[in-house]
């Protein structure tokens, strides 16, 4: 009977690549669940792939829900900036503000993203694909999508979810890094630590100016830096209590579930079943190793440059992946010596990260509209 | 331009750039902190002239109180000194998240400079 | 004087029906306020209702607010979505896992659907509408919108204030049926309660199992069931506090009066006074009487079947419309033995209606695309 | 098909498909709660083993203690078995709302059940 | 090099106009911060200039997320529609219930508007923009950017900037004008207190009859009066907690962040710097003063009209600014004697003059259309 | 017409509807507040009638707690007097900014009433 072959239809679309995603889904949704890795991201992308690779699922047609909130917020790059704001008003720039030295080592951090570029070219990927693979190495979920959107929008899905589960696994990936390139006497040495005075009046010209000094260089930058500066900038001003909170709350909880479901719709099998996406998980991990290595090497040599009581093991820090990082630099200092305390050196270097993530971004788009 | 050409510009102008921008932050915070420096010196010039205006009526404190207030004085500065040089930006407001981990980790870096000064002491 | 003339063009413009139809809006406000009818959906609905019919009102024009709203969230099935990730982060589904024979019940209190379907059709209703009139019977306000807006957009004020009127209405519209159908006797069964045990485990995998049990089998139920078991999924999973509690206030309000004063403005005198509209109000009580004459039918062939102490009226709560239903059906348990309890099973058959409102209407769909 | 005849097959075929779903789904549940129960026996088992392994040392308890101890596990269990067999799993967060209605509930419930039982006792 | 060329092309392109716009944006975030004049909007609306223009800014390109939020809730009015919503749930309509006579003080303190525009019309701006420029003088944020962008959107962002700056210095542009108006003799008036009971049928009632009459007599109104009363209807019925609160919280906040960054995006160089926004910074302090004259003297008049104990001052509570204006009466009062209370009465004159605001820039659209 | 004659026209219009709608308002407020007066007259007879009703069978109280009551209902009644004729509707849940304005106010000017009062009295 017709009816029934019509009414089954959905059991006939059915495709063992949509099996395998509805698998993949649910893995991410355990890893969200049992092993709590960044589940407010992973739990929603987990259920946007299930949902999406149920066969002729309407939430991906034309007018369905998760096509809405991909057209509202992911096509045209306004999530990822809102959540911008709210991370922006989370983050305290105190620390780097007492030891602005501490930004170079943010900057040496992003070579991942350079180095798995190049990487990604020799592995056949066209320069777009690449350098959108290379922005893994942020290790700063909404600097991922924000570029790869604009780059290779093909390839948000596996960038996203690359990006968001091996944030999660900073405190796997980072420590047998730290302790093959930093000697165990490095790893030893204490460093002072003197509060600086930081007045309000520099903790609120400082996401000014950063925003106008970022944006005349790297005007590809400006909506990233620009939107986490404004996020800072109404944190550190203090009259605008109401902002801060929507920015944080509001804003940041729902805009992170519907980036989460959008970004989990891109996953269909038939774009993500690919071996790119293989290649691409690799990758991923490339990236986080190289920036961790790019981050110890420099801060090792800063320590030979200066001469001046710097463990090292801060270069780690420098990778973004705020405050995972600076946490697994003060873990792994403390094996050595249980009162060595280098955290707030550490947190100085994630911040200068998170910058330096953000303005690698606007480096790579830019050299792009260069090019 | 070949894509592999273009890459290894982007690697070489790409890094380049972002430690140039990051360099000239610092620049850029290193002359606030500067600043900061300067206004927070002459408000405390300021403050101990007050201070010392003050104290001059202290003349005619009985002896008995003298004593309780110099040695609660004498507390306070060694807890201030074992607090680290530098310390004048008030408490700032604790955020959730990382600003906890921020507390923390300024509670911890200030044992780690004391302890093993103590130690060398002894 | 011309200038006079198009300034009072307003006063010139207001129709009887207008007058009419802002005298209903005050009767919803009336309700909402006064009686308490589901005030949240009733006060903006009544509100839109006013607003769409003062004469020329700018309101609903082309750049008109609440066409915006109605644009952005009900043309595209967007709000009714939403609010079923509320819906779903506060179900408890417990009750119903502990005792799943409870999904039959479901099943039969959504009898009300097709009977008044085919009513509806006899009455000379086209079928769309026959349809998106039966579909009040689902008793829960977001699948009638759903469905209604997709097959007969027309009705669709009428059918969502008869929905959302009706529902608070429960406690009295169901009562004489119960004593009607159910023998004294037989409304003093007391039913043993035993906790089963339902671990994490379960209550995470049932909403992710039924996503894709039912998605297999009826593709059109997708969105409905997917958002409602993606917000039970979020709450059970307990790792996701922020999504939930954005899920169920901030989006649910927001949208909530979003969707009311969209909904509202749809009734426009013009559209909304018909005979048509009475008919609907006349159907709508009975799919209501026929969805709980069903389920309590279907309890007492339960009972005979099985034979075991069942009490034929909980079939009342599978009628969906929680937690209103549960507690109807426990106050006339009770006022025949004071010492009976029947929430908890009521609970479940109550939840059970709530899955199996949003799978008939994921039928319905399904059988139209069929068609 | 005309639309009579059409009205006439959606209600037989949809209600017999909602029947249909909600019975699978039924059936799905069913699977679970074997293994939930199958587990949790084990469980059980295994906490029990433990208990006996733990109860064997106190052999050297003071009498006057064992007292006490006995007669607070009696008391336990007297309450344990009158909230019912099977109540294990951990009592749950309580939203607003509906959660309400499902703890007021299963509250009234439990009570209907140990009544009318005490009651046939005497 | 070409490349080095095409990278600090934002550096090329950066223009003396858009340094000093920069530098207009610190000067609002400065106000904002250090001034605390209104910092919620001008925070925001300081950052959006800044970011609109750094040079090649990608945040005001075709889907830069300024222009985003500009097409979102600017350009078709979305934004201030539902910012009046939490306005009207945050108003207490209570003082001028028991003093309807309040009503035409706030008529009176709309001079502003019409006397504004007469002289905009004679300094050469067309009869848009000069009613734009005038409708400053509703000292109201939403209702000045409501009707200037439906009239001379061009025109928004100086309109907005100054409605809203000049707000939040009321109590230092009345003051003078009430001492030069008022004698000593009059500001000494007590004015006799006695609470009329205000029932809560009136107070709902209330704000549905002032929407369908004005809405009756000037359908232009009805988008700004209806979501004011409907905002206030809300909270009066206290039926609707959670969607009072969405609107007042969750909406408010968030749209104010957006409103205002979409309005400085509004301010860029080559808009801005003209010698009409000097001119309308002018005519707005022009405007803010005639309303506060209009007021005193209709006050004035009503006293000789009435001969009972009213004191002009409160006069100057009419042209809204709730709640700064009744404080500055307050505070004028007391200065020539500490015991004379007129707060409640300023209150009530200051709701007036809220509604009458809302009605003014109504009927000024009113006009338009019937032109 | 030319722009300066539209503007003309404009502000007297436009004044003159501002003001012609608000007096309206004006009105529709003033016929609630006569029926709320009214609503209020006969809760407030009903409820004397009442008190009175229930007065009665105070005949039998004993003379000190009846001496006690009349000093507490006097105290009441200086106070009700002093808070001002027509305080009858309850007390309003206060919002948080403006309403806190309209409860100071309330305040304020209630006792702006009273002292002035009290003062022409000595
Ligand atoms: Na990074
Ligand atoms: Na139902
Ligand atoms: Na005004």
């Amino acid at each position: 009977m017709n009816l029934l072959s019509t009414l089954f239809a959905g059991l006939a679309a059915f495709t063992w690549g949509n099996a395998l995603m509805i698998v993949v889904g649910g893995v991410l949704i355990y890893l969200a669940i049992v092993k709590e890795y960044e589940p407010v991201l992973l739990l929603p992308i987990g259920a946007g792939a299930i949902l999406a690779n149920l066969p002729l699922s309407p939430v991906i047609g034309e007018d369905g829900i998760l096509s809405i909130l991909y057209k509202a917020g992911v096509a045209n790059e306004l999530f990822p900036l809102l959540i911008f704001v709210g991370i922006g008003a989370m983050t305290d720039f105190g620390p780097l503000l007492e030891r602005p030295h501490m930004l170079l080592l943010g900057a040496a951090g992003q070579f991942g993203i350079f180095g798995t570029l190049f990487l990604a070219l020799l592995l056949g990927f066209d320069i777009n694909e690449a350098a959108s693979i290379g922005i893994i190495g942020a290790i700063d979920g909404p600097t991922s999508i924000y570029v790869s959107n604009l780059l290779a929008p093909h390839l948000l899905g596996p960038i996203a979810v690359v990006a968001y589960s091996y944030m999660s696994l900073v405190p796997i990936i980072q420590p047998p890094i730290m302790r093959a390139l930093i000697t165990k006497k490095e790893r030893r040495i204490h460093m002072p630590y003197s509060e600086n005075p930081v007045s309000r009046r520099t903790r609120i010209l400082f996401p000014i100016l950063v925003t106008i000094a970022v944006g005349l260089l790297v005007p590809m930058a400006i909506p990233l830096i620009g939107m986490l500066m404004l996020g800072n900038l109404m944190k550190e001003s203090g009259v605008v209590q109401r902002l801060v909170g929507a920015s944080e709350n509001e804003i940041a909880n729902v805009v992170t579930l519907f980036l989460g479901l959008a970004i989990g719709a891109t996953m269909q099998a038939q774009v993500f079943l690919k071996f790119d996406t293989l290649l691409i998980l690799i990758l991923g991990i490339f990236a986080f190793g190289l920036d961790t290595a790019a981050g110890l090497l420099f801060a090792k040599f800063l320590r030979w440059v200066t001469r001046g009581p710097l463990n090292p093991l801060i270069g780690a820090a420098g990778i973004s992946a705020f405050p995972m990082a600076a946490r697994v630099v003060q873990k792994v200092a403390q094996e050595e010596d249980f009162e060595n305390f280098l955290l707030m050196h550490a947190m100085g270097a994630n911040t200068a990260g998170q910058i330096a993530s953000v303005i690698a971004g606007g480096v790579v788009l830019a050299l792009f509209a260069a090019k | 331009m070949s894509d592999l050409q273009f890459g290894l510009m982007l690697m070489l102008f790409g890094m380049g750039l972002v430690f140039l921008i990051l360099a000239l932050l610092w620049g850029v915070i290193a002359i606030f902190q500067q600043i900061d420096r300067r206004i927070l010196a002459k408000e405390e010039e300021k403050a101990q002239m007050a201070a010392a205006a003050a104290a001059e009526p202290g003349a005619d404190i009985p002896p008995d109180l003298m004593a309780a207030i110099l040695v609660a004085l004498d507390r306070y500065r060694q807890e201030a000194k074992s607090r680290g040089p530098g310390r004048r930006h008030p408490p700032r407001e604790i955020e959730p998240g990382q600003a906890r981990w921020v507390a923390v980790g300024r509670a911890y870096q200030l044992r780690s400079n004391i302890v093993p000064r103590r130690r060398s002491q002894r």
